[in-house]
């Protein structure tokens, strides 16, 4: 299998030496046909990003690596071959040890204020505050700038009713059950329609009606502009709405 | 002889004073006791020895000693000394009480003016003693100025100072504390300024397990006159702070 | 037993004889450290928060003497506030010496450490996930520490209480700055230590005991609030 | 602040000077303060978990109750165990007053309170997967309990660390039932009492300075030991 | 489908009334063929229980329903009918509101000392001990009798290399990434070997390789005796080893 990619689309390379022409080309769009030109948006930009958890084990190393504009991207990956953490360190979770990681306009931070909201990561499990599923919903509205949201309140309701969680508003959100929780996660990042989506693993626990819900809500985004780049290990509804592969594999990435 | 532990309640400001110090090893060494000082207020240094917390008691407030002793709490009080009590106040003295001998005079000064007056407020013998002469002076309590604290003398003196004001205390504190505070005496010297030392043992009948025999050799050692001497000989600071008087 | 029950009746018949004087140092008391916890508690939690969540050489050493400044005898404090406040020390000219300002002063210094010490607790306990979620969702930086505050809330209000506790039951400073003077800065401690010096021992129980009922019927109170201090599901 | 560093300086002398009576003092310090938590931390831990975890009718007054006896004057805790030891009370057979054991039971209970709010809260805040999950996996109930206390222990820690501070620090019932009593029941707060109460106030900061240096020592120890605080990955 | 499954073997039902032989029977067993008779040993017996997290809402009522010895059983149902609730009540997790749950001489609880360690039940998101994933396993083989402890160190390293959790023996636990804590997870409980186990969900978050790792772990602890219960939404190589399902639907369970 290693060697299939490495013939078939070999676009990262442990050596950076070899890199010449190093971004990922979606193949497959959906919506857009047609591989982007070099002036396509980028969205994202790696370079020379180098991770280790402990001195002695190298967890992986990115030569070079861009993700554009109109690709939706499936992380793939076997357990531990370092998704979450990548993911992590795009979306500035984790502190950056080697190379750099660059959006367009905006650079994630866990705790300057300016370009909040903007990237995304929802956790492998989800996190829910305390208080009820109303209130973790009503939170997302509240951290919106005014102007967008009277727009974020109307969409709640259509939210609700699309995660099928109109019946469970009064209901205390860390008593959910496991899909539960990430139906009402992928909510909030669904109110809050940010510019790029990190999903980590969004249909573990989901039977594949949920799936079927949470694809459509990802889809919305995608039609709204928003990149979303997920990870998961069964292909699902969800999965097909990927257009480029990324697999992470023997310490680096392949865009397949 | 060993007297074992003989437990001593005494007012702070005797022991504070040093006095002990410099009297108690030469007991100790002659008759093979250990004496421990509880220092603690008047009222509760007589509250001790009614309770049978302690063996013997030493304090100045010589209304409720009779009481204490009259109840049957305590037997054999000593008197063995006297020292006695001054009136403070600023520097610049406001109430011009400086060189008024007759302390109700100055005391009737010092509210006429107005004068800010730090009381101890906390049933002390001071306290006690400063009351009384308020009432010798026929001044209705509290006047504007008349603040009552609840504190110790060492205290008292101190704020006293911090907000310059006058207060009556005992010589002991007012030497050790001289060069700490920016007050000088105003009146001194009157015959109603006398404070009278006394050592009484605890009623052996009330409480089991005192120790009698040891409590009434300490009474009788400061009695004797080589303890006399030795208070007369005790010096603070370079003044003498006690005059003996076991033999009056 | 028997003058035990005396002492509380004598309490309870203090409480509700409605004597003036009494309230009068009842309401120094609690103005007092209410007014001190309220200062003390904004700073508190940014500085637990920092503590726990912003990693910069030293911060160990911070916690270090957080902690060790708890150990600090009140008097202790009392005495260095007096030295700064006293009329020849640097702050005299504020003449805030033996007022119930400087008392509050001496409170919001003793429940610092502590209220710092365990709301960092309460925020290190919190799961990583809420604050980096709380910053995912968009939020402005306070709205985040707002929310984790929630998260930790019986952590916090414990603190708050044991904070309280601290400062209405602490004497040493309360007397060395306040004064103990009647009427004015003689709160609920220094009374009792008053009457523990004259030896009245039942007034000065007595006098504690009202304390006690009044900190009951306050904590009875935020009991309520606390929500019966359950466990939390995740 | 020349006054303070010359303080300070003096403070360290004393400590380095090797005087026999003050290292007899700090000896009893913190000889009747350990003693005294390590008594107190076993019941504690009991409590708090008993508190968080075991739903009965009451509970949440209990809780209250703990939280109010925080609030609860030291030298209250003091006159009133005083009175029980007294030779006129029901204890004075023990003739314990004036000892370090009395000192030592005033300090459990004053302790006690503190203790168990701060273990509660910190039992309460664990996540409830972990009593299951060590239950489920086999562990005996006390094996269990262990776990748990490992899951958070910086709670734990801290609140031994704010107890051992509020009882080294307080002079209240240290005073009452020990009577500062030289090279017997002194110990470093009642001496800056005395030392305050004689004016020599310089000497009494200066052996609160002895204390602060002391605690500081023992604090930076256990950072090491607390693993200098870091968050929780979960 | 509901129609479908009532024709098909309907073994409960809403009104206890209508129960005359309500235990579920296995039909397509790997390992013993043939159906068990009425004197097979009941790992479980539930009768008339009902179950609401609130006032208004039952969330599920069964009346009757039996677990034999030689069924494995797949425990179906779409997201928060209530599958981890009704585990977690048979493990004694959740307190019986009404009816009863019986085991053949158990009586799980959380507090008391007796029958430790025989029915164990593994979280739907596993709480994983701080501490090294070392330590972690220790603490089972320190709960185990003495008699046992012996044994149970020698399968530990058996059990590691099973898990593929060799080189990961000295990382905190918590770090772990998602596929590595559910295999952590598991080789607990298999070095437990209880009389029974409930599995939550115990291949959401993993990969094909992983599923097949604990599929053989736990195949090895049906070997040894131990009566499995799992749910799961997808069917992979794990839900192959069931013989028996169980679907929760529309307030009760069906046995399939
Ligand atoms: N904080 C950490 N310290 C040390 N090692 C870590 C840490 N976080 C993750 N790891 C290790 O790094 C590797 C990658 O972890 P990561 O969570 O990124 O994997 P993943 O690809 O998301 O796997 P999965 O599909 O199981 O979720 C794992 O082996 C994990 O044990
Ligand atoms: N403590 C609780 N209080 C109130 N409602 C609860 C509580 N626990 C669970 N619920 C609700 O009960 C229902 C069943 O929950 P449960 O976790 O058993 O579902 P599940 O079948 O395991 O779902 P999933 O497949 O999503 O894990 C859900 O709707 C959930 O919201
Ligand atoms: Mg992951
Ligand atoms: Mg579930």
């Amino acid at each position: 299998m290693n060697s299939d990619i490495q013939s078939n689309l070999y676009l990262s390379s442990v050596e950076p030496a070899s890199c010449h022409d190093v971004t990922a080309r979606p193949d497959n769009h959906p919506w857009h046909s047609g591989k982007p030109s070099h002036s396509a948006e980028r969205v994202l930009q790696i370079n020379g990003l180098k991770h280790s958890w402990n001195k002695d084990y190298v967890l992986f190393e990115i030569p070079e690596l861009s993700w554009f504009k109109e690709q939706v991207i499936w992380l793939k990956g076997e357990n531990g071959t370092g998704k979450s953490t990548l993911m992590r360190l795009m979306a500035g979770l984790e502190p950056v040890q080697q190379g750099s990681v660059f959006f367009s306009d905006i650079k994630p931070s866990l705790f300057r204020s300016s370009g909040r909201g903007r990237v995304c990561y929802l956790h492998q499990t989800p996190y829910l505050f305390a208080g009820t599923v109303q209130q973790n919903l009503q939170f997302v509205i509240r951290s919106l700038p005014f102007a967008r949201r009277r727009k974020a309140e109307q969409r709640l309701t259509e939210g609700r009713q699309m995660a099928a969680l109109h019946h469970l508003n009064d209901q205390v959100a860390t008593t959910l059950s496991g899909g539960e929780r990430q139906r009402l996660a992928l909510l909030r990042a669904w109110l809050l329609q940010p510019d790029i989506l990190f999903l980590d693993e969004p249909a573990a626990n989901l039977d594949d009606g949920s799936v079927e819900l949470i694809c459509m809500m990802v889809k919305d985004l995608i039609q709204q502009g928003t990149a979303v780049m997920l990870s998961s290990h069964q292909s699902c509804a969800l999965t097909q709405l990927t257009n480029q592969s990324w697999l992470l594999k023997n310490g680096t990435v392949y865009a397949l | 002889e060993d007297l074992g532990i003989v437990r001593l309640a005494t007012t702070t400001s005797t022991y504070n004073s040093g006095l002990l110090d410099y009297l108690l090893p030469t007991f100790e060494k002659e008759h093979g006791a250990t004496v421990q000082v509880i220092a603690v207020g008047t009222g509760k240094a007589l509250r001790m020895g009614r309770d049978g917390d302690v063996d013997v008691v030493m304090t100045h407030a010589p209304k409720a000693e009779a009481k204490f002793v009259s109840e049957g709490y305590g037997i054999e009080p000593r008197g063995i000394m006297y020292n006695d009590f001054v009136l403070v106040g600023p520097n610049n003295d406001p109430a011009k009480v400086k060189g008024t001998q007759d302390i109700t005079q100055a005391l009737e000064k010092v509210s006429a003016n107005k004068a800010l007056f730090i009381s101890r407020g906390d049933d002390s013998g001071t306290h006690k003693k400063e009351l009384n002469l308020w009432k010798q002076a026929a001044v209705k309590l509290p006047f504007d100025g008349y603040r009552e604290v609840g504190q110790g003398m060492g205290k008292v003196l101190q704020m006293t100072s911090e907000l310059q004001g006058y207060t009556l205390t005992d010589r002991g504190t007012w030497l050790a504390y001289k060069t700490k505070v920016d007050l000088a005496i105003v009146s001194e010297g009157d015959a109603r300024l006398f404070n009278p030392y006394q050592v009484i043992q605890v009623n052996p009948e009330r409480h089991e397990g005192l120790n009698t025999k040891g409590a009434e050799s300490l009474s009788k050692w400061l009695v004797s006159d080589n303890a006399q001497d030795m208070i007369d000989n005790f010096r603070l600071h370079g003044e003498k702070l006690f005059v003996a008087n076991a033999k009056d | 037993m028997a003058a035990l029950t005396e002492t509380f009746a004598h309490a309870v018949e203090l409480l509700v004889s409605g004597d003036e004087q009494l309230w009068t140092i009842i309401g120094v008391s609690f103005r007092v450290s209410f007014l001190a916890l309220l200062t003390a508690c904004v700073p508190a939690v940014f500085l637990g928060f920092i503590l726990a969540y912003w990693r910069f050489p030293g911060r160990w050493f911070l916690l270090s003497m957080t902690h060790t400044l708890m150990a600090v005898p009140t008097v202790v404090v009392g005495l260095l506030l007096f030295m700064l406040l006293s009329r020849s020390g640097p702050l005299g000219d504020w003449r805030m010496l033996f007022t119930q300002d400087a008392m509050i002063i001496g409170q919001i210094l003793l429940c610092l450490p502590l209220l710092v010490s365990m709301t960092h607790t309460a925020f290190q306990s919190a799961d990583k996930r809420a604050w980096e979620t709380a910053r995912m969702l968009g939020a402005h930086p306070l709205r985040c520490l707002w929310v984790l505050m929630h998260e930790v809330r019986y952590a916090l209000i414990a603190s708050l209480v044991a904070a309280f506790a601290r400062i209405i039951a602490e004497v040493g400073c309360a007397m060395m700055v306040g004064g103990n003077i009647l009427n004015y800065t003689r709160n609920i401690t220094t009374a009792i230590a008053l009457e523990t010096l004259k030896g009245e021992y039942a007034q000065g129980v007595a006098l504690g005991l009202v304390l006690f009922i009044l900190a009951m019927i306050l904590n009875l109170g935020m009991a309520l609030l606390r929500g019966r201090g359950q466990l939390s599901h995740r």
